[in-house]
């Protein structure tokens, strides 16, 4: 598809380990908002449709929100509740 | 001293790094994994970071310590395998007078875990090996990374 | 362990009195001699216990600490000259979740400082030192016992 | 004076700094209460006639009210505010 911009994933956790790999590239129009690109994973790594109760997202490693839009070459994290300590 | 390490923490530098004289107490919080979790023995835990934002995090966590408490602090948590038994996190805090280093240290410690993005995954005896974070599918047999 | 010691104190060893693989958090308190009190500087403290009863109410308040928050607890208190910088006490409490450590251990230094028969005496640059007992016109000038 | 039975008081921070010794023996009349005990030390530790605010007493190694009365041998310590920590 032409006008489509590739944009990076990041995965961790079971996310990262349903997927095989630590990110993934995903092509979408420009402007999709960092919230849409969970319908982009393959299904094996989403495993359903919905996000993940208590998904967050940073771009470009600072915090972000569902509705901030892709450029091309941005890095998207998909921030599952965390569990450190 | 604002860590992710892969090696074991030496508690005793952490709590070094906080030393001031004109603070006369400091608290350390020692995270360890406990050899049990949901009945079942838990021979380790495997902890992943997303290490560009947690290591952001956790210095502004520090920063806020900081500010609200007048407090030197340090933290650093361990990433990969850690051995029950073994501490996967360290926050020391120090101040002039102790109520506000316990204040501060508690800060830390629940802030962490509140939001800096570092995952845990539970390794049984038997291999099975549980992911926190939040999904229901996690478990997966055997393995995993180190 | 629950000890007075004229040696100094060795915080990692307090620390690592209360491992055990059932408590995930240990929260430990060392307390310093700071360098300035009421705008003068300190040099060191000196510390001088009723051992008998001292020993007998540390060893209450560990108790107490069990009872009341399940956790495992270690308390040393220094006796004798303490150089700035140095500790003067540590007190260490393990409990399987953290919230409870954090309030084992302050219990333990709160009541510590409130009922142990124990009293310092501030050391000045110049020699001076005043003991903190209560008593207004406790300062002698030089020397003392160290 | 006959009939006097003989206790022995120790001293701690700056009531042993006065007296230069850490224990003294005092003669009072058997059944004396601990909080006489004071009134016995000489004029140059005490530093006047009221005992100091917050003074506390044990006895025999446990703590102990100003009231409790005393017997032969027994062993009073004089206890100021503390200021362990």
């Amino acid at each position: 598809m032409s006008g489509q911009i590739a944009v990076t994933v990041r995965l961790f956790a079971s996310l990262r380990e349903a997927a095989g790999v630590d990110r993934l590239t995903v092509e979408v129009a420009p402007g999709t908002p960092v919230g849409a690109v969970w319908s982009h994973l393959p299904e094996s790594v989403r495993g359903g449709d919905e996000p993940p109760g208590g998904l967050r997202y940073a771009l470009n490693h600072e915090w972000t929100l569902p509705g901030a839009p892709l450029r091309a070459g941005d890095e998207v994290a998909l921030i599952l509740p965390v569990s450190g300590g | 001293m604002i860590q992710l390490t892969h090696e074991p923490i030496d508690a005793a530098a952490v709590a070094a790094a906080v030393e001031d004289p004109e603070h006369g107490g400091a608290v350390v919080f020692i995270g360890t994994t406990r050899r049990e979790a949901a009945d079942r023995e838990v021979v380790a835990l495997e902890y992943e970071a997303y290490e560009e934002l947690a290591v952001r995090e956790l210095e502004a966590i520090a920063e806020e310590v900081r500010a609200r408490f007048g407090a030197a602090v340090a933290i650093v948590h361990r990433l990969g395998r850690v051995e029950a038994g073994e501490p996967s996190v360290v926050v020391a805090a120090s101040t002039p007078h102790r109520p506000a280093a316990f204040a501060a240290c508690r800060f830390g410690i629940d802030e962490l875990k509140e939001r800096v993005p570092i995952w845990k995954r539970t390794v049984h005896a038997d291999g099975d090996a549980t992911w926190v974070d939040g999904r229901d599918a996690a478990t997966v047999r055997g393995g995993g990374p180190a």
